[in-house]
């Protein structure tokens, strides 16, 4: 176990030395602030923003889709709202979800530094940020973009009449914030560790940021300049990729997914990470193979970038190439198969706890397999061709994206709730959400796999009768999913002024984060801790000792179903 | 070293930082991941330029011959120039000459500008000799006589240094492909060139830091970062020019 | 059976069959792994609940073996994937050589489909059992896809060249043709019927409908209103056997002279000149459909294949018409949908086949 | 601060490299105009030459450059693992698509377009414009 010099003893909060939250209180002091932890919060704000808008688009859709002819909406109205939805959740929700809010707050605090190497870019970030999403508002205000977050010439180039230039400048201004982001943890991962920090040291959380990063700083801007090009093609009217002017379509297609794909793992590795956390947490465990886990988050950053065509096997690509990217799609696979199975080894013989975190963590594992599998399925040459462009491609990427990352990011901020606010949230409110969300996420998304291999297409604004039952089923499952969604939202506001004081450590972990108070001081410790130990050093505990790490506060809550503080 | 007046360490220390060598390692590091960044920012457009170049070899080739390639050679030699004195701008900074670090940067900034001049002359004689993409590119090649008298001038420089002799029997037309080149050209020069000004923007903020004697042989990191981005912006550019400007052969 | 309740699409190719085995086989590793992962996550987590709030567990360590043996079993299945899919994957894209060519053209939002014999419609596709189809596709104006799925196919029309994608129709009955691409307002609409009948039907069919030019005599007559003529008699390269001929180019190289190369050389010529021949001809671009296009190479490809490079002029066919057509005349498409007399008498209507028309 | 001195590097390194650079970009301009595949296609040495020794040059430039100016040689492997990052995941971007690219229509019969499309060419020698020519000049269109 790691210590800090002077054990700090449990000091309620109304005594405590100020926190990062009340140490100032003016607008400026938060919109200026280059505090990791307050900068979090506003990422916390932006990004949850950005999934109502996402959601809303999404339940749109899925109310229109009730009715093979479409319900509510005309056909480009639709366009435009797969297309938001997309642009939305990719870029403005799940790519920033887990590393600019967890990540931001807990990195320093996990390897023991007062904050992240460059605060300053850190602010900045989060300003282009809002640059970008105001861009992105505008487009939709003004009338929406019709071409799919995939943006393939020349449709969006020449044909489109939608703001695609806008859309297009709005991912651009995105980009450089995930790059900056991914910078500052890079370096700081790298030079901020406290002493006796080793990487073998590290959580695991930081090793998958760590990954992310890595791909954040070498994908994103593939994109930017892909995109930049979509655009100069579309407003200067010259032959980039319109082959109509001498381009060449699946170029693009190439360099939009050099950057997508190892996007898609910007996505799921911080999800990785968090898991991680619960898991060993929740099992008082040290993670099996914590070495295997560790790497294997730098083999999926590093395979996950020589994957990208897989996306393209029926673009009229080489049918070589098309073999060389199926092969390498597969080798992606055993790393994430040895996630899988150290998550669910490291249960074995564990103390397992099944509070809302662990519950979405093991959702997670659940559902992440099965997408995953699926992916695998898609990867695999003659089967992609039947199901490539259809709801099967839809429902593999939601089972990992919302089955994974989304309830992975629900799960962690349940976790890290108490230590960002200093207050619980209530235990049985979030359990029900947690299992509302996991039923109704396998009623929308399953039935859309049959969808998919009957051979629905996606992007589809109506569809033939006999697939009416499944888009039935579907849309049922996604208002159930609404519902848990919008649960936490409630109670978790609701937990800010009424929530049970959390103390430093309601869950009783290791790990640094929870050596200091919650919320912590503006610094994040007194005194920059010495680490003596091991991660996820669970076992070295006597029972005594575990009594020592923090109080119950967890359970106490969870008897008394969180009330009063 | 004399003249400078050494402001306490632990003042330049941002608070997150333990010390002036983890924030030194820290600047550096990601400076360098920045860099690679930027290498990928790039070479998205070199992948792009390739995969054309190897489709249209003749069109682009027809286009590397429309370029000015004695422009672009001084260019080159101009900013490898350039990039010589910020080295000695650095290694002034590390031994904490104030007067010689701020002597190196003004020297690297009209170099880099004449950079920028040499490239915006370009450019203008390449709008009148029709090779703007899009509405304003010509199909035909202008006739000899065509343009301003600054290109005129320019012309028959060209002639005289030609060892072939010009003007027999016809030009081939300019084909769509060409029309491309010149759009990968304007693309790649025209980033290329966004990051010199931004280069030299942060080259002015230098000097006026070294001005008010910000550095010294102790704090230096943003020279050194600086130094490293002009550098890396001379190295893209020895890439430009032989792709560019050189590839002249069948 | 219910319709309703379908889990898989109609086995109507010779190509649908190897796609659902893969499926199987697919499905069987992946349902086994997902109920072994929920098995033992379910298990673990009732198995070893926590039963104290200070109860201390202790440290299970992780053995190499048994990583290794998590991570070679996979990878093991997972090869097995790639080489079957792999099988099945270049079957798709190898077509035998004696197939029926029929052209499809693809523009928003429609599919223009053209028969051997001239025979033309709209968002239909009317193909004999047993016999391979090659379908020859390109697209008027942005990426689309050619998607069947009773016959589990689809391939991406790009604009800007030709695609091709072949299979052998096994079972009689309408299905589904979607367009899977993304293009536009209309995509959901971009949809039409397979109609799968059997060889004597499908004559029937072919006699029934209303005749038009064969692709490459209409190709020869916009030879002549283009004013190809004017040049490849005399000043250019015959075009009597070039297809399939490997041509000589003036940098050195040279190419086949296949589907894709008579199409660059009429829209680029540039972008590949013959040796010996000044780059004179102009570029084609924008002035002819894709149509028209196709209708020339096959106009190129009915003058002979072979490797015969002596120059001359080599006369027209007697097909060709008198001179005098306008070359914008607008193309003379049967009307959609109402292939009088074409309707298959007795064609068991595909289970999928419940689509109403539009 | 004394413990970690950094290596100051004499400005006589950067003078020479500086040297080193311009005798570069003079070989490199003069190369280009010089049809290098000519010789080398008489000696059976294939072609391409022009191109590769152009880039050639470029990479020794860069290296030099990186190296020195950039003080690679002089920085913690940290520093050189991320100078080689861009380059390496920019190789992988170029081979990757090329790998498409250049494999389009293989292998005979297996896509419906035929054979391979480009085929290494033994031409004419005459057809070829003069040692020394200029490239571009109109006499290469015969
Ligand atoms: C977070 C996002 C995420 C993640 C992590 C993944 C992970 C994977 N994806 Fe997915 N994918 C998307 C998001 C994601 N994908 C999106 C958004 C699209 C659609 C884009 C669009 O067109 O709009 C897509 C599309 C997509 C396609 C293209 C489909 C098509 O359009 O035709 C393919 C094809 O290969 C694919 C494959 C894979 C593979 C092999 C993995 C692998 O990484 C999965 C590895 C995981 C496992 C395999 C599970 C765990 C393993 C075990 C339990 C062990 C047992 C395993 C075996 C024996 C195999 N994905
Ligand atoms: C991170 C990514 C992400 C997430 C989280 C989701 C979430 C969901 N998606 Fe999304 N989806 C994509 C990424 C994502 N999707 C992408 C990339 C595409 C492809 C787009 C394209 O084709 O270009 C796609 C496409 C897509 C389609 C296919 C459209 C088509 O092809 O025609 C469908 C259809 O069912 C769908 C459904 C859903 C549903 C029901 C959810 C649900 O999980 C959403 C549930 C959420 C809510 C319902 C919001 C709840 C929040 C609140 C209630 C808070 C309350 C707020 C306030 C009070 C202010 N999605
Ligand atoms: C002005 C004269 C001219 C006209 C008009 C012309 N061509 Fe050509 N064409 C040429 C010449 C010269 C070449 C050989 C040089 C080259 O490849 O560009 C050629 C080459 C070709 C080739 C490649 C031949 C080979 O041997 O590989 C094809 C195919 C072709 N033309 C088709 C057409 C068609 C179809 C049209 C009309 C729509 C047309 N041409 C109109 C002059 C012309
Ligand atoms: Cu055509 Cu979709
Ligand atoms: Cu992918």
């Amino acid at each position: 176990m790691a210590t800090i010099p002077g054990d700090l003893p449990y000091i309620p909060a109304y005594e405590a030395p100020p926190t990062y939250l009340n140490v100032a209180h003016t607008v400026r002091s938060w919109l200026l602030t280059k505090d990791h932890k307050r900068i979090a919060l506003l990422y916390l704000f932006s990004i949850t923003f950005f999934f109502a808008i996402g959601g809303v688009a999404a339940t749109i859709m899925r109310v229109h889709l009730l009715a093979p002819a479409g319900l509510l909406v005309e056909e480009m109205t639709y366009n435009k709202l797969f297309t938001m939805h997309g642009v939305i959740m990719v870029w403005f929700f799940l790519i920033p979800s887990i590393p600019t809010t967890m990540g931001n707050f807990l990195i320093p605090l996990m390897i023991g530094a007062r904050d992240l190497a460059f605060p300053k870019l850190n602010l900045a970030s989060w300003y282009l940020f809002m640059a970008a999403g105001f861009f992105i508002l505008l487009a939709l205000l003004l009338g929406g973009v019709d071409t799919g977050w995939t943006f393939y010439t020349p449709y969006s180039s020449r044909s489109s009449n939608t703001y695609v230039t806008l859309a297009v400048l709005a991912i651009f201004i995105n980009g450089f914030s995930s790059i900056l982001t991914g910078l500052n943890f890079i370096v700081t991962i790298h030079t901020m560790r406290a002493p006796g920090m080793t990487w073998f040291r590290l959580p695991l959380f930081c090793w998958s940021h760590y990954a992310t990063s890595l791909v954040m700083v070498l994908a994103t801007p593939v994109l930017a300049i892909t995109l930049a090009l979509v655009g100069i093609e579309r407003v200067f009217k010259v032959g980039i990729f319109d082959p109509a002017i001498g381009g060449d379509p699946v170029l693009m297609q190439h360099l939009f997914w050099f950057y997508s794909h190892p996007a898609v793992y910007i996505m799921i590795l911080p999800a990785f990470g968090v898991v991680s956390e619960l898991v060993t947490c929740f099992s008082r465990k040290r993670p099996f193979g914590y070495e295997f886990i560790a790497f294997s988050s730098l083999a999926i950053a590093m395979i996950g970038f020589l994957v990208w065509a897989h996306h393209m096997f029926v673009a009229n690509i080489s049918i070589y190439a098309g073999m060389a990217f199926s092969l390498l799609s597969f080798l992606v696979a055993v790393p994430s198969a040895i996630k899988v199975f150290n998550w669910t080894a490291t249960l074995y013989k564990g103390s397992v706890a099944l509070d809302t975190p662990m519950l979405c963590a093991l959702g997670f594992i659940g559902l992440f397999t099965l997408g995953g599998l699926t992916g695998v399925m898609l990867a695999t040459l003659g089967f992609d061709v039947h199901v490539h462009d259809t709801y099967f491609v839809i429902a593999h990427f939601h089972y990992i994206m919302v089955g994974g990352s989304v309830i992975a990011y629900f799960g962690g901020l349940h976790f890290w709730w108490p230590k960002m606010t200093g207050r619980m949230y209530n235990e049985w409110a979030g359990r029900i959400a947690a299992a509302l969300i996991f039923l109704g996420f396998n009623l929308t998304f399953f039935p859309q796999f049959v969808l998919g291999y009957l051979g629905m297409p996606r992007r589809y604004h109506s569809y033939p009768p006999e697939f009416q039952v499944y888009n039935v089923l579907s849309t049922a499952g996604a208002s159930i999913l609404a519902v848990g969604y919008a649960l936490p939202f409630f109670y978790l506001l609701w937990s800010l002024r009424y929530g049970r004081l959390a103390g430093p450590n309601p869950w009783r972990a290791t790990g640094l984060e929870w050596q200091t108070t919650s919320p912590p001081p503006k610094d994040n410790f007194e005194k920059i801790p010495v680490v003596t130990e091991e991660a996820y050093a669970y076992y070295k505990l006597a029972p005594q000792g575990m009594a020592a790490l923090g109080s119950v506060a967890a359970a106490e809550a969870r008897e008394t179903g969180g009330g009063e503080s | 070293m004399a003249e400078d007046v050494l402001t306490p360490e632990h003042s330049l220390v941002a608070h997150q930082f333990e010390d002036a060598g983890q924030q030194r390692e820290a600047s550096r590091l990601g400076m360098w991941a920045f860099l690679s960044t930027e290498i990928l920012f790039f070479g998205a457009v070199f992948v792009a330029y390739a995969v054309y170049r190897l489709r249209w070899p003749d069109d682009y080739r027809q286009g590397s011959l429309e370029l000015k390639w004695y422009l672009g050679a001084i260019n080159t030699a101009v900013l490898l120039l350039s990039s010589f004195f910020m080295a000695l701008g650095v290694h002034a900074s590390e031994l904490g000459q104030n007067s010689r670090l701020i002597r190196n940067l003004i020297l690297t900034i009209v170099l880099g500008s004449l950079f920028l001049a040499i490239k915006a002359t370009e450019y203008y004689l390449e709008y009148e000799d029709g090779l703007v993409p899009g509405a304003s590119f010509r199909m035909e090649p202008p006739p000899e006589e065509a343009g301003s008298g600054f290109a005129r001038a320019v012309k028959s420089f060209e002639r005289a240094i030609s060892r072939a002799p010009k003007g027999q029997g016809e030009v081939a037309r300019r084909t769509r492909a060409e029309e491309q080149f010149m759009v990968f050209y304007f693309i790649m020069t025209g980033i290329h060139a966004t990051h010199m000004v931004i280069g030299i923007a942060l080259l002015c903020v230098l000097v006026w830091m070294a001005r008010r004697r910000k550095f010294s042989a102790a704090y230096n990191n943003p020279v050194e970062i600086t130094g490293l981005y002009w550098h890396f912006v001379d190295t893209v550019w020895v890439f430009l020019f032989p792709i560019l400007y050189l590839l002249r052969n069948p | 059976m219910d319709e309703s309740f379908r889990l898989f699409p109609e086995e109507a190719s010779n190509l649908a069959r190897d796609c659902d085995h893969l499926l199987y086989y697919l499905l069987g590793v992946s349902v086994f792994f997902t109920l072994l992962i929920f098995v033992f996550v379910v298990y673990f987590a009732l198995r070893y609940r926590r039963k104290s709030d200070n109860e201390v567990p202790p440290l299970v360590p992780s053995p190499l073996s048994l990583e290794i043996t998590w991570s070679v079993i996979p990878f093991i299945l997972l090869m097995i994937m790639f080489f079957w899919g792999t099988s099945v994957y270049v079957k798709m894209k190898k077509p035998p050589a004696d197939g029926m060519q029929i052209n499809v053209v693809g523009k928003q939002w429609m599919w223009k489909v053209q028969h051997p014999n001239g025979a033309r419609e709209i968002d239909e596709l009317h193909v004999p059992i047993g016999r391979p189809i090659k379908l020859m596709m390109a697209s008027q104006d942005v990426v689309h896809s050619f998607f069947i799925p009773a016959f589990r196919i689809k391939q991406d029309v790009i604009p800007g060249s030709f695609v091709t994608q072949w299979f052998i129709a096994t079972k009689p009955g309408v299905y589904h043709l979607f367009c899977s691409q993304y293009c536009g307002a209309e995509h959901a609409k971009m949809i039409g019927r397979v109609i799968v009948l059997r060889p004597e039907q499908y004559e029937a069919w072919l006699a029934g409908a209303p005749p038009d030019e064969p692709p490459a005599v209409a190709g020869a007559r916009l030879f002549v209103t283009y004013g190809c003529v004017a040049c490849h008699a005399a000043r250019a390269p015959t075009m009597a056997g070039l297809y399939g001929s490997r041509v000589q180019l003036d940098n050195g190289r040279s190419v086949v002279a296949d589907d894709d190369y008579l199409r660059e050389s009429i829209i680029e010529p540039g972008a590949k000149v013959v040796a010996g021949f000044p780059p004179i001809m102009p570029s084609y671009r924008g002035q002819l459909s894709e149509e028209q296009l196709i209708d020339l190479v096959a106009y190129i490809k009915s003058l002979g294949a072979g490797a015969s490079t002596e120059g001359g002029v080599r006369p027209l066919p007697a097909t060709q018409p008198a001179n005098g057509f306008s070359p914008d005349r607008a193309p003379n498409y049967p009307p959609a949908r109402q292939t009088p007399g074409a309707e298959p008498v007795e064609v068991e209507h595909g289970r999928l086949g419940g689509r109403p028309d539009k | 601060m004394a413990e970690h001195k950094e290596h100051v590097v004499p400005p006589r390194v950067y003078a020479s490299v500086l040297v080193a650079l311009m005798a570069l970009l003079v070989v490199t301009v003069c190369v280009a105009f010089f049809d290098v595949d000519q010789f080398t296609r008489a000696h059976h040495l294939g072609t391409g030459w022009n191109t590769a020794i152009a880039l050639a040059i470029a990479v020794t430039k860069a290296v030099l450059i990186l190296l020195f100016f950039m003080h690679v040689k002089y920085s913690s492997k940290l520093t050189s693992a991320f100078a080689a990052a861009g380059f390496v995941w920019l190789g992988i971007a170029l081979v990757l698509i090329m790998s498409d690219y250049l494999t389009r229509n293989h292998p005979p019969g297996v896509n419906p377009r035929g054979e391979p499309k480009y085929v290494l060419p033994p031409p004419p020698a005459s057809d070829r414009p003069a040692l020394g020519q200029q490239p571009g000049s109109p006499g290469h269109y015969h």
